[in-house]
């Protein structure tokens, strides 16, 4: 175990990759300076620029030529910067990568993973603070990943390189610093598709992803202070999304919140939310609740920038209410 | 083209692109009629009188080298190597299609034979051919990329972020522009700024010629001229090959948008006619001429009999294929 | 009162927007030929080159010009061609279409219509068949509408062009040939935000848009002659859809079943059945349910692409379930 | 730069440029003072050591033609007579910033002088410009376009898509490119195939001219003649002035990617230095010169201290400007 940044964590697991695997090569602009964020920081110096390779700004491009390169025996590690920028690059991801395997019949796989950095991160504004992965659910042949934790950002971006499929791997960029504990070995992986109970409990489940499971894990502690019991999960994987663990905590709690940051109308909280309700109606005591932001861009000033965040307040305030003064 | 066949070998040549080139004329034509039967399905964007390309560019291609093409990419795929009975299969959505009946003509594809497949999305393949080369490079193979593109796809974005990529990390990659002065129903000189093609690449500090498409030798020789520069890793290399799409832009266009002696002053220029002449200079005999192209014909028409006589694939595999983590066939979503 | 079809109510739409306001144009590749599928025919004719613009093969300058144009002072219409082809131009909708007037503080508008043509169409595959509203449902500041009729494509294409918003405008590519009564007065107008009560019902709300509800209508018919009375509503606009309807209906018949012809996972429907599921779970007699294509890329052979169609059939059946052998 | 100040009009049109670039100098070192102290938010991508591409482009703008920027805006949007109070105002996110505090410093944009916008995405702007001249044309007004973009957007497609559609339509656009050898940490002439930005424009039928752009009245003359083609519809033109970005790339940005002595030797070039030692020659006595910078100087304190003292916006302004059909204020979703 060492102790490490989600960030750190991020680029130790590529870096034992690319050790692993001489096929597995980052690709993205200004690399080469360790990338935007630091998440690449000391890997040229190791790999080469060749394997860390320093792109044009040309995101059409790194995504397609990704695709290409996946086609032809390598495994690309796309750098989207923001996960904003990678909408210049969408024909790349939607209608090349995710279905090239179909359309061929088989003929090729995609094994490319794209980074995506996203969310909210001190007034970005509209252009450099979206959270998309609903959109990257609904896509046949994607997986959706989004780590919330240093371990899982290591684990999982591991078991990405790894996958044979098209990866919209999405890091948060308010998670960067965050520290926990991270096992160091190289063999360490986390499964694509396995949630993960960060908290159990009786009376609710919380679903969330991402920078919000801390956000909800903050509500969950204010529950318990208040008596009541909030069972806590973190889905890791959209696509596919464990849905036997979701729904056995639904069965045993009864009552379902799935909380993001992504605009609530038609994210993917709503997929959670139709499943159990489709799938357990009979079972609730409470209807399924969603929480996330509003239909409005994300604005620059932290006063307009805070309504579109959902919080702890505002979850612990939604399962109070769900679970009633019983 | 050359003044006149000079060698026997000279003769093979022309002889082997004769045969190509019908074929591959056979098997648009026989694709065709099978639209008009309603057996095809989908769009077919037909190549007849751009045969050149697909020959020439080929003569020049090894199975292992790599190819993309477009929509319009039945010739490519051909003369890459790949079988008329799997591509007819294809076209009719049949099992054992190139793509198991997954993608129709607008996807054909065959992986065995180095060929990535078409894409129907116009100038998709440029970058996906740029990362290609970039991985040949990587793994520091032997061989070539080649990306075959029409005329409308250089207005696109990807042709300037690929074209730029290629030449930055000086991949192994040609560049054709199959310019048959036509995007759909437009005229591309009307859409283009600047003088075309060409001096576009060249902006992009990419070298490359222009070249009469419809002349098979012309196309074959700048071919292996320019992949030569590109085999000893000299960076990426751009043709551009005139040419003159003398159907419609799909099997249901009339293409009433072009005047009636337009289009026979190009027939005059079919590629396999001018293959034809020379052959008949060099004396070959018209029977033999006439034969290649009953060959074809007879090859295409008993693909298309197979293909119609292949079952339909079978339902539950349209959920195979997906992904693998994810997979769709792992519950029934 | 004329009889037209879809294709031709959408030609006549824009031709009387066009007439009536000049600062209406439309701009598209082909569109001079009367644009691929014909819905252009004449217009060149009547309204010249300048307004009818043909354009390069430049989805993104195509897309990202009309937000330029929008913001001179011109109404764009942009035709996209195959809503596939949008994904070339995500950047421009997603990220200045639709942010714009909010980055900017209300300093502009963007009233830009934009034209994607949806859906399945006889052996297409994967690159041509996609329906994505959901997507667009989920970026705030686009209105997406999603008309079913050859009247609701005169009234509502009409509406989106008289629009302040970028609207992005899916037409059903199945739908072209489809005949009905259109209204002939040019102030005809089909309101944004409001469905359309296809057939009243009393045991089961049938929720659906686009091509899916004429395969609703059969299935409900279906259902009558087996005694039972289904409400279809045709949402008509997805963002801002009609919730009130759809409440009030699922109140009285204590039932929904939301169909959709794009995929189900993280599909439109599933907006529509959490929120349903949410407000009303107390009112509800059975599980809300939706039925939308599997998570399979569109495939060519007809086989297959029968894979991913919800039928009539599958509809009815849904239905009977729900109600019970009661 | 011409040779000396010859006549008082020269001398006072220097002047000008000397007093408005001393104030884009001012405002975002002001700026960046705000950032240390927390107090600017979000990324500030500072223009310091290229005002003269700003003063030079808007000396021929009027307050009707349109302008459009990159991220890198603050100078332009200044120098196209925006005020900076409103501008701080947005950089500290606060009520009545020209954006109302959604877009700040990335967004900034004043329409009441023609100022379209600073734009997030790189080389966005291209192509909204494309269509802003396109709406020029097509109402038939007087005004002109201008789109200032980086070196590093022009290896993005709508550098392409966008230059072609201004040839192929013949708009009323100046399209200038203001190369000041980076793109974030990344030097441009390591990721762009060719000969650069004028090479492109060329290829794609935009005549143009390259031009120190740390030279304010050589930029100011080689717009003037350009925009003398363009105002007589003589389609779109281009400009690439070459400059250097003397800070980091944001405000957060060491720049420790380039030698020391490479930046010491291009402050030499400090395009304000070079102004000043002209007014010199031509007699402008030294403390005028000083007080320009001053008068610069204060006007931004004050501008800032304003700012400083304006509150942030109410929380439910948040839910304004988003649109009328399915305004979220209808209902709270
Ligand atoms: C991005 C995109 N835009 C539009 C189309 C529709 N389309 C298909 S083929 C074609 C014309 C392409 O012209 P060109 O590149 O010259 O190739 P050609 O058809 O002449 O072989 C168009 C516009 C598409 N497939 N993809
Ligand atoms: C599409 C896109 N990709 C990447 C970025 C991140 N980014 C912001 S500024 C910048 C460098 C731009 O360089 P250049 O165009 O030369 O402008 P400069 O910053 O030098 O003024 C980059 C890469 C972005 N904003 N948009
Ligand atoms: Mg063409
Ligand atoms: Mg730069």
């Amino acid at each position: 175990m060492a102790r490490l940044t989600y960030l750190d964590a991020g680029r130790v697991a590529l870096a034992e990759e690319m050790r692993r695997d001489p096929t597995v090569w980052a690709l993205g602009e200004d690399l080469g300076r360790g990338g935007v964020f630091g998440q690449y920081r000391g890997l040229t110096e190791e790999f080469g620029p060749d394997r860390i390779c320093d792109a044009p700004i040309s995101e059409a491009c790194i995504l397609g030529a990704a695709v290409g390169a996946a086609m032809m025996g390598t495994r690309p590690v796309v750098e989207m910067r923001f996960s904003d920028f990678a909408l210049c690059a969408v024909d790349e991801l939607v209608n090349q990568a995710a279905k090239a395997r179909y359309m061929f019949g088989g003929q090729s796989r995609v094994p490319v993973v794209v980074r995506e950095p996203v969310g909210m991160w001190r007034s970005s504004a509209a252009q450099h603070s979206q959270s998309l992965e609903a959109w990257y659910v609904h896509i046949p042949g994607l997986v959706v990943v989004c780590p919330s934790t240093p371990a899982d950002n290591k684990g999982l971006l591991k078991s990405a390189v790894r996958c044979d499929d098209p990866v919209v791997y999405m890091e948060h960029k308010s998670l960067w610093p965050l520290e926990g504990e991270v096992p160091d070995d190289p063999d360490f992986m986390v499964p694509l598709g396995q949630a993960r109970i960060v908290r159990e409990g009786r009376d609710v489940t919380i679903v969330s992803w991402s920078q919000q499971v801390n956000i909800a894990a903050e509500a969950a502690a204010k529950l318990a202070d208040a008596g009541i019991s909030a069972e806590l999960i973190d889905l890791r994987t959209l696509w596919p999304w464990d849905k036997p663990a979701v729904l056995a905590s639904v069965r045993k709690t009864r009552r379902l919140i799935v909380t993001h940051e992504a605009v609530s109308v038609a994210g993917f909280g709503a997929e959670v939310a139709a499943t159990v309700a489709e799938r357990l109606h009979g079972d609730l005591r409470a209807p399924v609740r969603r929480l996330g932001a509003p239909r409005i861009p994300v604005s620059y000033a932290p006063t307009l920038e805070d309504e579109v965040r959902v919080t702890a307040d505002g979850i612990a305030a939604t399962a109070r209410e769900m679970v009633g003064p019983g | 083209m050359v003044e006149d066949a000079r060698s026997n070998s000279d003769v093979e040549r022309l002889r082997r692109h004769h045969r190509l080139m019908w074929r591959i004329r056979a098997f648009e034509e026989q694709a065709l009629r099978g639209l008009d039967e309603k057996v095809v399905l989908g769009a077919i964007h037909p190549s007849i009188g751009q045969e050149a390309v697909a020959a020439g560019v080929c003569a020049n291609l090894a199975c292992e080298d790599i190819l993309l093409s477009t929509h319009r990419g039945h010739g490519h795929t051909l003369a890459k190597g790949a079988e008329p009975l799997a591509m007819m299969r294809e076209l009719l959505g049949r099992e054992d299609g190139n793509c198991g009946g997954k993608g129709g003509s607008m996807h054909i594809a065959d992986f065995s034979v180095g060929m990535l497949g078409a894409n129907g999305v116009v100038a998709a393949n440029i970058v996906i051919a740029a990362g290609a080369a970039h991985a040949v490079k990587l793994r520091q193979e032997a061989r070539v990329v080649c990306c075959i593109f029409g005329d409308g796809a250089i207005n696109r974005g990807p042709f300037l972020e690929g074209l730029n990529w290629a030449a930055v990390f000086r991949l192994p990659v040609l560049f054709v522009c199959e310019d048959n002065a036509f995007a759909a129903t437009t005229r591309t000189a009307a859409m283009t700024g600047g003088e075309g093609p060409i001096v576009r690449a060249r902006a992009f500090g990419i070298p490359g010629v222009e070249v009469d498409g419809n002349d098979v030798l012309a196309v074959e020789s700048a071919v292996a001229e320019l992949l030569g520069a590109l085999r000893t890793g000299d960076g990426p290399r751009f043709l551009c090959a005139r040419t003159y799409r003398l159907t419609g832009h799909t099997g249901a266009d009339p293409a009433t948008y072009r005047p009636k002696a337009e289009v026979e002053a190009r027939w005059k220029e079919d590629p396999i006619a001018r293959v034809a002449a020379h052959l008949r200079l060099a004396g070959v005999p018209e029977t033999e001429l006439a034969a290649d192209a009953e060959t074809g014909q007879a090859e295409m028409r008993r693909a298309y009999q197979q293909a119609v006589a292949t079952p339909y694939p079978r339902a539950a595999h349209a959920y195979a294929d997906v992904q693998d983590v994810g997979d769709p066939r792992a519950e029934a979503y």
